[in-house]
């Protein structure tokens, strides 16, 4: 069975560190509170109906997607899963264009035609979704292998969860990222489960990404995943050594989704106490309270939160009242002229 | 003594009466035993039949699929569950290249009594990667069989068949008939791969079916009769491999006319091999061009307008089959 | 001015050409560079572009395409050899559901120029897990691209249009013609995706073949000339996608018949599909039934004399023809 | 760059080892020499042409087969590579059956259909030769649950390149394997090259297949695959091991190939002085001079030296021989009902 209790203090975890400064201390709650309340509100509109084919949240878990985000500068690029948003918005999308793909609507990143599995904004170094496990960390390494080729000093993050590190392409891109020193950093968020299966019950170590570093030449590297600064830490540490040639880095987050997998699965199949215990350690909260010990004022927190409210209520709009795609667009970007055509 | 029931529900009805008559017969898969399946498919088999013949796997599709291989080639039946039809390409390898084969290099040394089922076809707005209909890329491996069938009672009495089988079946379950409800007899299901089903009689044309087109064809069908007075005999495929092409290719001989339904995207799916065997051995018998009706050649969008639009429907049913029979 | 040189020979040219074109056209495999490929038809590249640009990898399928798709949506062209299409199978996931669908899926944000070279198709005496002719698993993928020559020129310049397209393009090279020889002409070659070349002219029948397929056609033809009078118009696809109807139907209209001739085992291969739209769009203007010439729906045999006896051979098309032409 | 130099003492290493009784020796001596014979006749009709598509032989390597065969028992399942001629013959099945394949024969094992790469006796639990790397450990997996699932004592061994270290598919077995404690031995032949690059260049640890056990939670076992006790005793350790439900086991033997990686390949990719220091190494004429000085007598290994050349020859004969297949029969047994039609 699953790990039922969080680690009381896993390795890397961070109470106070003097070196994230106070601005950055700041834009880490910015983004763990947009990230929260967007989430909230993604799974408002798919009990609505109105997210219509599936969406899954990383409502508990945006401590990470924040803490490597605010390492990450612009031109890095970062790879996600289907579990995407946090992700997708910590880079510095537009919340429109992201609610808005959610719905289906034209104003979406993709247009409608990737959906919530599937956030891209290319400009914004946000190179894609995906939705098959483990598909992306190849590809990921391949960005990797591109900024190398072409010099500059480009990062790749690439985001995925537990159970992909039991899929084949998970082992082959670890290797070749090692092997070519590339620079990427890989993100595993251990949430312990995978759909509704817990990670330890099919794998065969206990850490399933960290306990595996060695295979590849790599640093065993374990965070708490519900610390920003924890996180943000271990991140910046890698992405520094990625950026200055040292090659590849694989960090385990430890962390949980507070909801179920996806849609409107309540997570039920998972022990009571466990759910209490890490519902008790969850993100925002406790770095709320972080940072009022460290003396920010109440105010300025509540102005964050103001202002994340107001944002998603924005983008809500926007996306309710974007237009639906125009039927044409499903028969545009198949080839690079813009079409579809396979014939003459 | 009839019973209404789901798609889904026949899912778990096929499996456990395979299970009960045959102590060999084993399933694994992601999530399929104590979730019951991520489409809740499979509930109840862990309770009925243990943890030992009811197994939840790590995600490792390559794995999968070699544990059900390696079973069968020594006495096991498995079941093994591909959780939605898209994920076969990370084990495609496994699929095309190994189970189809193997009998085959080794002259008839091993035997392959296994069955991967999975959920196929769009409509539930997943986007591109959780939507293929790729029945098509089972079809084209010699050495596979492929079932995908359209309502309850063919789904348990054709799994039964593969289960039964001796060779490797593919069973496409078309995730959008999931909800679905049809009529099924009491006692054992038990049917015969290789057989199409006419379900509606016809004289003008002959549609060919699979899956979630069946329904559509039908619905189509009744409105060629109403709107246009075209009567179409509609064909349930049913089986891909082997095809019943006694069955698809009286039919047209009589009504001298073909169209197939078929949801994979144009280029050589089913509909294009079927088509061609009718225009090879229906030739001086056909009075209207062979015509596909399919997906267009795209991924498919997620958004709900879109998706809409690129699924073969009635409309477009209705609309093609008349053109070409008027 | 004209030069004879091998098949193989063509595909270090082509890499060549284009890498000394375009400084982003890197090249990347098992065995690739420091051996020149196992097949030798890299030979040489390693020492001109050096090991940045000509890399060997790990066996490591879906992290050699993984490479190259994160390479080609981030600014490079790369071109990636997977040793034998069979392998295609191992990361098929990449191919079929990644780089086909990442443009679409994305609303155009993502380029992804990137060729997949492959060496395809049987007549060594490998056996069924290295002699599969699999163009149409790609054909059937909408958003790739799916080319294969049959001869030196045409080998060089489809391949300096697939480098140089923004779509990816899957390029099989025929193995059973690497030795094989044809002119080519001076300087750059660059040819144009999505064109069929008419290789004979004929007025009977039009016989579309592809790859390894087309020599035995044309040999095919002569005799149905000499021995039996008829005259057979030969075209090479050259691209199966884009595909150049235009091109073959105007010939099938004229002839009034049409044969395809495919390595591909029978079911759902590229001849389905042309046969398919044959059937639909020039059905007025045909005398005779739509002839499919194709491996058996089996996989390959090993030995010799069986492999021989079931892949299309010249004698099987000269049969073939002249029966439906008769 | 690879090692150049075979480990002077690599661990598990015995040169005199008590355990291991005469009449095994004298056993693993004939199985020696029987495939060296063998491959060098299968090398011998390639060059002639009589092995028409590709051939890989396992010279320099027997001692491998050999000696995890000899752990093996009746009833026990063997899967093996393209390069599998050894690990067949090791396992009991007649010369005559695998020459005859070798050249397309209707006598071979699988009547011509399969060839050098795909040799088979199901009788004799030889399960197949696969020719996709990695490709066959999941499938080894397989037939081990079933063992399990049936409740028989029987144990898998699967033997595989160092190079299938490297693919997706040996990830996925080997944790498959462990969770489920399946009776598999998994046994890498590392043999330093892949076909002509060096295992070193592409792998991010030394050791590709022992220094990744403990992703698996297993033993970290390197043997000299030169030695044919020291394998047949890691063998047999391995063996009981998953035969009394202790799980799967991973063992890496190093070793050598004498010549190419196929066909007529005269591997001169590879430094002279690792080629010559690795020849030194010779299993065959080391085992033989350790059986002397064991106080086995000339005669006794020279009759069985004979004995293996005459059963070669005899082979040979039989395979030269052989009716060239039916044509018929390249349409049988794609179904069980042996036949290939997929219409009626
Ligand atoms: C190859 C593949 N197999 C199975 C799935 C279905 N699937 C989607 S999410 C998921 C669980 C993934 O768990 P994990 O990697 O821990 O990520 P989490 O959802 O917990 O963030 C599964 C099995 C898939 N998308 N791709
Ligand atoms: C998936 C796959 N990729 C590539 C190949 C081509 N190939 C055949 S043998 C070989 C080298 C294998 O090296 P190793 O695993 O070390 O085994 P060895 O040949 O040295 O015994 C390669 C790359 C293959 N057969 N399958
Ligand atoms: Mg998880
Ligand atoms: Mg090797």
């Amino acid at each position: 069975m699953a790990t039922t209790t969080p680690p009381a203090a896993p390795a890397g975890s961070a109470t106070d560190v003097p070196s994230i400064d106070r601005d950055t201390r700041l834009a880490l709650y910015r983004q763990l509170v947009r990230l929260r309340r967007f989430e909230e509100r993604a799974y408002r509109l798919f009990q609505e109906g109105l997210v219509k084919g599936t969406s899954h949240l990383s409502l508990g878990m945006e401590a990470i997607a924040a803490g490597v985000a605010e390492a990450l500068r612009e031109g890095d690029y970062t790879f996600a899963t289907y579990r995407g948003h946090a992700h997708t918005l910590a880079r510095g999308v537009p919340m429109e264009g992201v609610m808005a793909e959610l719905l289906g609507r034209a104003n979406g990143v993709c247009g409608g035609k990737g959906g919530s599995m599937h956030l891209t904004s290319v400009e914004h170094g946000v190179m894609g979704s995906y939705a098959i496990i483990g598909a992306h960390l190849p590809i990921a390494t391949g960005a990797a292998w591109s900024s190398q080729l072409r010099g500059t000093e480009q990062v790749t993050a690439c985001f995925f969860g537990d159970g992909a590190t039991n899929i084949g392409a998970f082992h082959e891109a670890l290797n070749f990222a090692a092997i070519w020193d590339l620079p990427v950093v890989f993100v595993c968020e251990n949430n312990l489960w995978m759909e509704y299966t817990a990670i330890a019950d099919v794998t065969a170590v206990e850490h399933p990404a960290a306990d595996r570093a060695a295979s590849y030449g790599l640093e065993r590297i374990i965070v708490d995943g519900n610390d920003p600064d924890a996180v943000h830490l271990e991140a910046r540490r890698a992405v520094d050594k990625a950026r200055t040639g040292g090659g590849p880095s694989l960090i385990e987050a430890l962390t949980y989704r507070h909801g179920g997998h996806s849609r409107a699965d309540p997570g039920d199949y998972r022990p009571k106490e466990e759910v209490e215990a890490w519902l008790a350690r969850d993100p925002v909260p406790m770095y709320r309270q972080r940072l009022l010990d460290q003396g920010v004022a109440a105010d300025d927190l509540d102005a964050i939160e103001t202002q994340a409210q107001e944002a998603v209520d924005a983008a809500t709009q926007a996306a309710r009242n974007g237009p639906v795609p125009d039927i044409d667009s499903a028969f545009t970007d198949v080839w690079a002229d813009g079409g579809s055509s396979w014939r003459n | 003594m009839a019973e209404l029931i789901t798609y889904r529900e026949a899912v778990s009805r096929a499996i456990a009466q395979e299970m009960r008559r045959d102590e060999s017969v084993v399933f694994l898969g992601e999530d399929v035993a104590a979730a019951g399946g991520v489409f809740k498919a499979t509930k109840g088999l862990l309770d009925e039949f243990g943890g030992v013949r009811v197994r939840d796997t790590p995600i490792s599709e390559e794995a999968i699929l070699g544990a059900a291989m390696g079973a069968a080639m020594t006495g096991m039946r498995p079941i093994a569950e591909i959780m939605f039809s898209d994920f076969l390409a990370t084990c495609w390898d496994i699929v095309a290249v190994e189970i189809a084969k193997t009998r085959y290099m080794t002259a008839g040394q091993t035997n392959l009594p296994l069955v991967i089922r999975t959920a196929n076809g769009g409509g539930l707005r997943f986007g591109a990667q959780h939507s293929q209909a790729v029945e098509n890329w089972a079809m084209m491996i010699p050495g596979l069989k492929v079932v995908a069938p359209s309502n309850p009672a063919d789904l348990i009495g054709l799994f039964a068949a593969a289960v039964r089988s001796d060779d490797p079946v593919m069973f496409f379950e078309q995730k959008s008939l999931y909800p679905t409800k049809g009529e099924i007899p009491a006692g054992e299901i038990v049917d015969e791969l290789g057989t199409a089903k006419v379900v509606r009689k016809g004289d003008d044309v002959t549609v060919v079916a699979l899956a979630s087109m069946v329904p559509r064809a039908v619905d189509a069908a009744e409105r060629l009769q109403s709107e246009h007075g075209i009567s179409a005999e509609v064909i349930d495929v049913r089986s891909l491999v082997p095809l019943d092409t006694r069955t698809i290719l009286s039919s047209v001989s009589r009504t001298s006319r073909l169209a197939t339904v078929e949801e994979n995207p144009r280029l050589c799916g089913w509909g294009a091999e079927v088509v061609s065997i009718a225009g090879e051995e229906c030739f001086w018998d056909l009075d209207a061009p062979l015509t596909r009706i399919t997906t267009p050649h795209i991924p498919l969008p997620s958004s709900d307008s879109l998706e809409d639009e690129v699924l073969p429907s009635v409309q477009r049913i209705v609309e093609t089959v008349a053109k070409m029979t008027g």
